[in-house]
């Protein structure tokens, strides 16, 4: 499971597997903030495009295990509707030591966010929303027409 | 052709629903189904040119050719986390 | 709570405060390997001298929250018989952005590990056991008669 | 003067216990009750200078002075997370 319509359950992430070799875990969450920019955040809205989205996150996690040797690597994404404090993205790493372990989480986090096809609608304490800004992920400018 | 354009993020707002299903005249590449959808909508020339283009699971290039019946996903510049 | 006999609970670190102001969450946590240093390991002891090691962990979390503008620095460490898989130390950090909040989760952990006085004695799946070298805490070396 | 020694870590199998109550004879400093123990217990000697010394929750220093009745914690180099 890569996007959940439902809140994500850390404890279900913690329970995939045993790592009797893996003595550094690292999580990262990233929750639902009440500013952003200096403007009052009442809600967000996440929506992605699945079948890109979900095929990036699990090609993110394999290439984080080779790159860092981080034997467990799993992220998930909230979508939907999320209130202050909700936890939109939950990263899990499982590695020997804790370099590894931290350096792959904070890796895939940046992926994700850079890379992954997932948009943010952000609703605002005066009643307006907008979607912020994000990353270009076009791979071919070289060859751009349109 | 029959084309499906598929609308994500500010896009869907942009043009006003989540997707279109257009009839192109001149279009071999994904470049001229761009171009087309852009003449149709010019609401949407600009952020097309952030846009990158999906089919499926995978990215398609703008020279990458195009097939009838196809469907496009739009995908603007991309806020997950 | 620094030190603690029973199994660490992540849960009751996470539900410690509410934190709208803190879009990212960073976790680590280490737990007990099956080997080391090309050894198998059976379990571990750990032991502590609790008066400073307390003051130590709740000085580096004041200075993690100064330091790196990570308004929750958590650290605790368990100590007693500790079986392949138990968790000995969880961190949990929550900072306005991410980079922070795996800045000083990051530094917490290195600083309790390098400075807090905890005591690693390793048993062996041969019988044997060893105290696992460490780092040593003087801090007058200039000085030293002994 | 009387001091109490904890011993910790790797020092508490060295020491073959704990502690040990020690009436010094000639020790002002922590450093010469720290020479005073490892006179008696010459199995210690290599270990002490590799140790911190804490009373209570503080470290105290080689030429900090002693007080009769204190007691010094001896902490070997430490090994958590």
């Amino acid at each position: 499971m890569y996007l959940s319509e439902a809140p994500l359950s850390l404890d279900a992430l913690l329970a995939e597997r045993e790592h009797p070799d893996c003595g550094g875990l690292a999580i990262f969450g990233g929750a639902v903030r009440d500013h952003h920019q200096g403007r009052a955040v009442s809600r967000l809205r996440y929506t992605a495009y699945a079948p890109l989205a979900e095929r990036r996150m699990r090609d993110i996690e394999a290439i984080a295990r080779d790159k860092f040797g981080a034997p467990y690597c799993r992220v998930v994404h909230r979508v939907g509707l999320l209130e202050i404090g909700d936890v939109a993205i939950y990263c899990v790493t499982r590695a020997p030591h804790r370099a590894e372990a931290f350096a792959a989480c904070r890796w895939i986090v940046d992926e994700v966010k850079h890379t992954v096809p997932i948009w943010k609608e952000e609703f605002y304490a005066d009643g307006t929303s907008a979607f912020v800004q994000g990353c270009c992920i076009r791979n071919d400018l070289e060859h751009s027409h349109a | 052709m029959n084309i499906r354009f598929e609308f994500f993020g500010v896009m869907q707002r942009l043009a006003g629903g989540a997707a279109l299903e257009v009839e192109l005249k001149r279009s071999v590449t994904i470049a001229d189904a761009l171009d087309e959808l852009a003449a149709l909508r010019p609401e949407l020339r600009l952020e097309l040119t952030r846009c990158a283009v999906a089919s499926g699971d995978a990215i398609v290039l703008r020279r990458d050719g195009i097939a009838d019946g196809s469907t496009l996903a739009l995908l603007p510049p991309v806020a997950g986390g």
